[in-house]
């Protein structure tokens, strides 16, 4: 599985800020009378595996979730999006905020034995910006990087061209997380290939792998420098952990279900309520922050150019039904590309002001010239059925294909393009091949807006900017909140963008992205990340 | 006591539908031979194998009476079968090749039998088997038992095969068509080895077509015709004078024991055919190590050799199938080896093929007109002539028109074997190739066959290269004789000189091992000539 | 009777194959039409096979589905024969070189398991059906090619193209009229029989995502679709299998017929 | 000594154009195989795909790339998978003991089975033949995966007697290998009852009855061993079938190998590893081929070199 299933399937990045009121769901929380345990395991099933497992490295949400046991960031962000100190004490930003200087702890002690000190981290982001490593994601967390360097031994300063507020988020990410520098000079092989080349400061040391099995951690017993709200200090409570790598969802489930694994995550939404009348077993879920699932619309693309064709594309969908169908009532239809959980930027206006309307849309389609039909039933204009070309890395959701099946009633052809075949995708999308591109993208930040409308963001130049959209006013918006520091200021930008990209029918929300997490019962404090995964550190399993 | 008693045995096949063996009464004495003779499907093997309680899953066997070794076999299970088989009656049959587990030693084979019963004791049974080989003279007997089928000589396995049967010292042989597989002089020292168990007491049922063999062994002949016994009585009297009229028949057929018809003078004129230093040669072997002879208008020259001799090699480059290594072949005097093909293709009509095996000569999608017209078109026959010749040749080789639209499938062996004569004369041949043409056929069809190629022999005058291994064949046919071996022509001349006074050792021992009856009945042909 | 079992698979395999020329006979529904009120129902007296994860009804893709499967499978037979026939032909009738590189090739390619040649095939042509249907065919075709050439070889030496040449008949004629018929027979029997292993191949092809691409009705594209919720609904993964299995027992039996007919087994 | 010379090189021969077609093929391949690289994460700047085309030898002619491959084909080393971005050996050495250890299971239960059930059934009676010949053409014409498929729903799913996925025991090796086995056992029964049933019909079977040999003996003393002659033929299909079926089996079972590893290099076109997946199985093949070859001389002494001399 390549890196870029990151872009195209719902990838989750971890997020910055505070996810609203959403509470922070945790399994078997502090009212239960169980004491915890400081021993035992506990056997975690995924659903996909990472091709490389450094994280500097790695677009793949998953490499960053099954590093973070291993690697600690600067920062950290609690379930609740605030950020507070880790590996870094403090931090200052300059005014202009393009600086930041952090003063590190000075009894942090990698796995390897190496002590942590500023030039440990700029080792780190000297091997996340040198070009031999090829990042395909972290250096892009960095934006306009200029340079790192070290301040005292125990302070370092990274230096941006231009005003780059997100950038403290990303400080906080396992994609920006701390390697001992030994082990950074290892090579690419041996940092990709997880086992012993994975080094860092975290509660977990990296235990044997074994790839399309499973891979192990053991507990780091000298760990102590957890952050405040983590809830639990010193040495993580489980003796080890073991992540099993099942992509088939039903015997994911059923690994949970038959208890071969205590907890599993990417629940399926139409076997949750399988798992909740399990007396056995408990589910989480939890929204998660950034961009929705959506369709963005190829405004330079021959079909979609036409802006009556987009809102008739809007319009046609019946969101609320199919997802309601989909996904068992559990996720929320989405209106804005936004969702709700991303903290100040979310704009709730939208909210019901563009509803399903397939008479509208017909009479749209009719406009554009989409009269005739043909033996199947689909609209055509000079003989050329209505298709809409959609690639889709990996395979088609359901939910994709009930998106098909709806959009057939109104005569349009979704056509789902779906293949692992990165050439093939990634030249289509480079090339403008496409007509409309389904994904969701998480991040606790609105800025996450700019990688998908900002003009320069296209497929081909590094970003998301699918719908193509090249619009000035769009363009300074997001620069203005870019730079502001302000939150308030920052929301009311964001707000702006979001009413322009639905009135002009760029993109077509669909839901927001939920994760399911299913648990033994017996697993207690383990709770779910700002980015919805498992945080393994405080969790315990009660002993049979 | 005899030895086998059965009194009305029969035999059906597939739930009753076939009836194999009808009425059959026999009965068979220590120190005689019974032979059982009639052509394939007669039911002889059927009854035979009924005397071992393995004439089939599929099998329904009843008798009035049959006893073997003294012992009732009627109601008989599997178990009490088994105690009879190796330990009463042995079975010695055709091809010991597959007649003996190619996958294991033959030491091994004949031990099984000696356990099987246990008449020898374990710790005897190494020693038991070298006796035995010694006895049916297999030399170095300890090192020959423990080699394998494939790697023992015609002659060597046949014995072993014996040696397996009589292990178990049963009174009763029965020998299936024991030599037929063998070259007729490893034949005759096999039929010694039977003579001497024989005389040794043990009571033979010989089955075989062959009438020699039979003369040679039996005391006693029994003869079969569609399941029945058509005429028994002592082995003289039925061959000298038989009584039934198919016994009759059967005598007649057998090549070599009618009369040879008068020949007329050698024949004159320049050769149709010279073979000049022909040698042929397949990687390190030589096929054909330097074979001279010629072939002039109506004369038959007839080529005998073992199989592997290098005949049918000889025979492909006269056909102009096969390029000589050395050496050239002259067709009516112009050049036909080492030719291009086009060339030559013109030419072929003149030379023909009559092959061994006329079901895969002829294509079997093909039906009888197609095959024969393809030769007729070949020839530049127009289109609109070609049926009306084709029945003119089916009636010459004695075919009714009402077979033009039947398939090779459809067609009985001689059928098929005259369809192929009809398509070599279509195009109008001088000389023609005879390779083995009758011995994938029955004895009694193999008559006609001869009897056809002869009388066109004389009716168009053709010449002809006839190829057998059978002396007796060679004898009532060919006018001349070649005898080849290991690719060496070793003797030829006039067919009466060869055969009266054979001056290469090897032709000798050929013609020894001719059975004495093929031989002596040719006397009286010969002073009738 | 005798040939019950045939009987039966050839009836059998007559209503498949009416299934696959005129679907709209049996089912009166549309085999992509969603209902995403209507998902994931047992069988019950509206949806004879229940319906899947789309609310689509189970019976008419499966129905619709004999469509698919069916031309993947003959399609690559045929495919395959006509690459065999022209690569093995070439072979036996070109000189010893060209025989040898050809056939050095086709041992090339059986070292390697059909799968994996198929794959290396979806790999060039991209997925989708044209794509697998290609890759089964390619998949066969060495084996084909070298039944092929061992029965040219067979022909050419038999007794009747001898005679043939014996009579002056011009090679390329002979070719013509018995060589090339003479293979041609034996081997339309062996497609008979590997028709089943093909459509078989082609709906694992489908079943791994390489071939007919959701939400095409193919019987091995069904399969892998229900497997994400198998403990949910078993009939969304049995029935399509079912037909499957039922339809490569039919063409089997069917084959194995033609092919004890054609070598004479029944010919008393 | 030559004949073992004579195999070596005949089975190089035969991976080298195995590997060869797999090279020809993937050139084929249309698209940039930088995007199979970096994937179509945007991520990756225009001068960055240049730099990758270099790492990997990209921008060499195709001749040059060709000799390259050949060369590091000879010395077993693979080149750097697109995907994984480490040495191809060392992602078929880690994934090559789950498959083997399916293979190897399966290679027991099947001739297991197969002897079994041919020999119950090589009997007089016909029924038990009919019914084992119904049952075979069922599982022939059972698409592995769906066998597969009904087995977890079965055995898993609704009894739960054995796992659903891979726990590295024994216990989920079960289903698998039943899977892949069972397809083979019933081909394989055909082929030996067949040839048992030929072989109980030869001259010498009819011999070692008429030496008062019980038929059960008959049956394991001599046919059993001719069976295995036709058996062993289908060894080459049997070694495909085993590769091709690790590929759906891992992939019905979730289990790690040879199979996924294949089958996600074909998905992402990670073509070092096809390449290398290609290599390995055509020297599996030769490999086989040759213990066959082996096997077959240790089964009938006809087919032993040293002994083929004709002894007078």
């Amino acid at each position: 599985m390549p890196p870029s299933r990151a872009v195209l399937a719902a990838a989750l990045l971890i997020a910055l800020a505070a996810c609203g009121t959403e509470n922070t769901p945790a399994v078997g929380g502090a009212g239960e009378a169980a004491k915890p345990v400081t021993s035992g395991s506990l056997t975690h099933a995924v659903d996909e595996e990472p091709d490389c497992w450094d994280p500097h490295v790695s677009a793949q949400d998953v490499t960053s979730f099954l590093q973070r046991p291993v690697y600690d960031s600067l920062v950290y962000q609690t379930p609740d999006g605030a950020l507070e100190p880790w590996l870094a004490t403090k931090w200052e930003v300059s005014p202009d905020s393009k600086a930041y200087t952090f003063t590190l702890r000075e009894d942090v002690v990698f796995h390897d034995g190496a002590k942590l000190d500023a030039e440990a981290v700029k080792a780190n982001f000297d091997h996340i910006t040198a070009k031999e490593t090829n990042s395909q994601y972290a250096a892009g967390l960095l934006g306009p990087y200029k340079g790192v360097s070290v301040v005292a031994p125990n302070q370092v300063k990274i230096e941006f061209t231009r005003p780059y507020v997100p950038f403290l988020q990303a400080a906080s990410t396992t994609a920006l997380g701390i390697a001992s520098p030994a082990s950074l000079k290892a090579g690419s092989d041996v940092l990709c290939a997880a086992g012993a080349g994975s080094v860092g400061s975290g509660p977990f040391t990296s235990g044997a792998y074994v790839r399309g099995q499973e891979r192990t951690y053991a507990k780091n017993a000298a760990y102590n420098w957890a952050p405040k709200d983590a809830g639990h200090a010193g040495p993580a409570r489980l003796d080890s952990v073991k992540v099993r790598f099942i992509s088939e969802d039903a015997t994911r489930v059923g690994a949970l279900s038959s208890g071969q694994v205590d907890t599993a995550s990417k629940i399926p939404a139409n076997q949750l309520g399988v798992l909740k009348a399990n007396p056995e077993l408990q589910v989480l879920d939890k929204q998660v922050p950034g961009a929705v699932n959506a369709f963005y619309l190829n405004t330079k693309g021959a079909l979609f150019s036409d802006v009556k064709v987009r809102q008739a594309f809007q319009r046609a969908i019946d969101v609320d039904t199919l997802v309601k169908s989909v996904f068992q009532g559990i996720y929320p239809r989405a209106w804005s590309p936004l969702s709700p959980t991303t903290p100040s930027s979310y704009d709730a206006s939208l909210e019901n002001t563009w509803p399903t309307d397939t008479a509208l849309a017909g009479k749209l389609l009719d406009e554009a010239g989409w009269t005739g039909r043909d033996s199947e039933g689909y609209r055509t204009k000079d003989g050329k059925r209505l298709t809409v070309v959609a690639p889709i890395y990996g395979e088609a959701s359901t939910f994709s294909q009930a998106v098909q099946g709806d959009l057939k009633k109104s005569g349009i052809y979704l056509d789902l393009l779906a293949s692992t075949d990165a050439i093939e995708i990634g030249g289509r999308l480079d090339e403008g091949r496409y007509d409309v591109v389904e994904l969701s993208w998480a991040r606790g930040d609105g800025d996450i807006l700019s990688h998908f409308f900002f003009s320069d963001q296209t497929s081909k130049n590094s970003g998301h900017n699918f719908a193509q959209v090249t619009d000035p006013g769009v363009d300074k918006w997001l620069t203005a909140a870019q730079t502001a520091q302000e939150p308030a200021q920052r929301a009311a930008e964001y707000a702006q963008v979001q009413k322009w990209a639905i009135e002009n029918a760029v993109v077509v929300p669909t839901y927001v992205d939920t994760q399911n997490l299913g648990a033994s019962k017996k697993v207690h404090d383990l709770r779910l990340s700002i980015s919805a995964h498992p945080e393994f550190y405080a969790a315990w399993v009660e002993s049979p | 006591m005899s030895l086998v008693e059965a009194v009305d045995l029969n035999v059906w096949f597939a739930g009753g539908r076939v009836h194999a063996v009808r009425d059959a009464s026999l009965r068979l004495e220590p120190g005689r031979c019974l032979a059982l003779v009639g052509e394939s499907g007669s039911g002889k093997s059927a009854l035979a194998r009924s005397l071992l309680g393995l004439a089939g899953p599929t099998a329904t066997v009843t008798a009035g009476e049959l006893r073997i070794a003294g012992q009732d076999t009627r109601g008989f299970g599997p178990r009490d079968w088994r105690k009879v088989r190796g330990r009463h009656v042995g079975l010695v049959s055709q091809d010991a090749l597959v007649a003996l587990d190619p996958l294991r030693p033959i030491g091994a084979e004949i031990t099984e039998s000696l356990l099987a019963h246990r008449t020898v004791p374990r710790n005897k049974v190494g020693e038991r088997v070298v006796d035995l080989l010694t006895r049916v003279g297999v030399p170095e007997p300890e090192e020959r038992a423990r080699q394998y089928v494939h790697q023992l000589s015609g002659g060597l396995r046949q014995r072993a095969l014996i040696a397996s049967a009589i292990a178990a010292e049963p009174g009763i042989l029965i020998a299936d068509e024991p030599t037929t597989a063998l070259d007729a002089a490893v034949q005759a020292r096999v039929l010694a080895l039977l003579d001497e168990l024989k005389e040794q007491g043990t009571g033979l049922l010989l089955i075989s077509h062959d009438l020699a063999v039979v003369e040679a062994l039996a005391d006693e002949v029994a003869v079969m015709r569609h399941g029945v016994i058509v005429e028994t009585g002592p082995t003289d009297r039925v061959l000298d004078d038989p009584r039934h009229e198919y016994t009759r028949e059967l005598l007649a057929a057998v090549p070599g024991t009618r009369p040879r018809p008068p020949r007329g003078p050698l024949a004159k004129g320049d050769p149709l055919l010279t073979v000049t230093g022909v040698v042929k040669r397949f990687g390190a072997r030589t096929a054909v190590a330097g074979a001279d002879f010629t072939l002039r208008p109506g004369e038959t020259l007839g080529l005998v050799g073992e199989s592997g001799s290098g005949k049918t090699t000889l025979a492909r480059v006269v056909l102009g199938m096969a390029a000589p290594d050395e050496g050239t072949v002259l067709l009516d005097g112009a050049p036909w080896s080492g030719v291009p093909e086009r060339a030559r293709r013109s030419r072929r009509r003149t030379i023909q093929l009559i092959p061994q095996d006329p079901l895969s000569a002829v294509d079997p999608r093909w039906p009888v007109s197609r095959v024969v017209g393809e030769a007729l078109a070949a020839t530049g026959v127009p289109r609109a002539e070609r049926t009306a010749r084709t029945v003119l040749l089916l009636e010459r080789v004695g075919l009714t028109p009402d077979l033009l639209d039947r398939r090779p499938a459809a067609l009985s062996g001689g059928q098929r074997q005259r369809v192929a004569i009809a398509r070599a004369l279509a195009p109008q041949p001088k000389l023609l190739v005879c390779d083995e043409p009758v011995s994938a056929l029955d004895v009694s069809v193999q008559a006609q066959v001869l009897d056809l190629l002869r009388r066109l022999q004389e009716e168009l005058g053709l010449a002809t290269l006839f190829i057998s291994h059978d002396l007796a064949v060679v004898r009532e046919v060919c006018d001349r004789v070649m005898v080849m071996k290991d690719g060496v022509v070793v003797e030829s001349g006039p067919v009466e000189d060869v055969f009266a006074g054979p001056a290469h050792p090897y032709t000798k021992a050929l013609l020894d091992a001719v059975p004495r009856r093929a031989r002596t009945a040719h006397e009286p042909a010969q002073e009738r000539l | 009777m005798k040939h019950t079992g045939t009987v039966i698979a050839a009836l059998l395999l007559g209503l498949i194959l009416a299934a696959a020329a005129f679907p709209g006979l049996l089912t009166g529904g549309d085999p992509t039409a969603t209902d995403p009120l209507a998902t994931l129902l047992p069988p019950d007296a509206a949806h004879f096979f229940g319906t899947d994860q789309l609310g689509r009804d189970v019976f008419t893709r499966v129905v619709y589905g004999a469509r698919h499967s069916l031309a993947i499978g003959a399609a690559a037979t045929v495919g395959g024969l006509l690459i065999a026939v022209v690569w093995g032909l070439l072979a036996a009738l070109s000189g010893r070189f060209g025989d040898a590189v050809l056939m050095r090739v086709a041992d090339a390619l059986l070292a390697l398991p059909g799968l994996l040649l198929a794959l290396l095939v979806v790999l060039i042509t991209g997925k989708g059906v044209i794509g697998a249907t290609l890759a089964v065919a390619v998949g066969i075709a060495p084996g084909f090619a070298r039944v092929v050439r061992a029965q040219a070889l067979v022909v050419r030496r038999s007794g009747y193209v001898e005679a043939a040449i014996g009579l002056g008949v011009p090679r390329p004629l002979v070719t013509l009229r018995h060589v090339l018929p003479n293979t041609f027979g034996p081997l339309l029997v062996l497609a008979s029989v590997t028709l089943g292993i093909s459509i078989s191949t082609g709906a694992a092809l489908s079943y791994l995502g390489l071939g007919a691409q959701p939400p095409t009705p193919e019987w091995g594209a069904m399969l892998t679709e229900s497997q994400g919720f198998l403990h949910l609904a078993w009939w969304a993964a049995l029935f399509p299998g079912l037909m499957l299995v039922l339809t490569v027992i039919a063409v089997t039996v069917v084959g194995r017929h033609a092919q004890n007919r054609s070598e004479g087994r029944y010919a008393s | 000594m030559r004949g073992v010379l004579a195999r070596l090189v005949s089975a190089a021969l035969v991976v080298w154009a195995a590997a060869t077609c797999a090279f020809l093929v993937l050139q084929l391949i249309p698209g940039d195989p930088v995007y199979a690289i970096v994937g179509s994460d945007a991520l990756v700047s225009e001068e960055q795909h240049e730099r990758i085309r270099e790492e990997y030898g990209l921008d060499q002619p195709l001749v040059a790339q060709y000799l390259n491959y050949v060369v590091r084909l000879a010395t077993f080393r693979f080149g750097e998978s697109y995907q994984l971005q480490q040495p191809v050996s060392t992602v078929l050495a880690d994934q090559l003991w789950p498959t083997v250890q399916l293979a190897l299971a399966a290679t027991v239960l099947a001739p297991l089975l197969a002897v079994l059930v041919a020999v119950a059934t090589s009997g007089r009676a016909a029924w038990p033949r009919r019914v084992a010949a119904a049952v075979e053409l069922v599982v022939v014409s059972t698409p592995s995966f769906w066998l597969g498929i009904m087995l977890l729903t079965i055995f898993s799913f609704r009894l739960g007697w054995l796992p659903v996925a891979e726990t590295g025991g024994v216990a989920s090796l079960v289903l698998p290998t039943i899977t892949l086995a069972l397809p083979i056992a019933a081909v394989l029964t055909q082929v030996m009852r067949e040839g048992l049933l030929s072989a109980l019909d030869q001259p010498f079977a009819v011999t070692a009855r008429a030496r008062g040999v019980p038929e059960t003996a008959v049956r394991y003393r001599h046919a059993l061993r001719h069976s295995a002659i036709p058996a062993l033929t289908m060894a080459g299909w049997f070694t495909g079938t085993l590769l091709g079926g690790a590929v759906i089996v891992e992939n019905v079972f979730a289990r790690p190998g040879i199979g996924r590893i294949t089958l996600q290099a074909v998905g992402d076109r990670d073509l070092p590893v096809v390449q290398g997946v290609v290599a390995l199985s055509a020297v599996v093949f030769v490999a086989v081929a040759a213990l066959i070859d082996v096997l077959y001389a240790v089964v009938d002494p006809r087919l032993r070199r040293r002994t083929g001399v004709q002894a007078i």
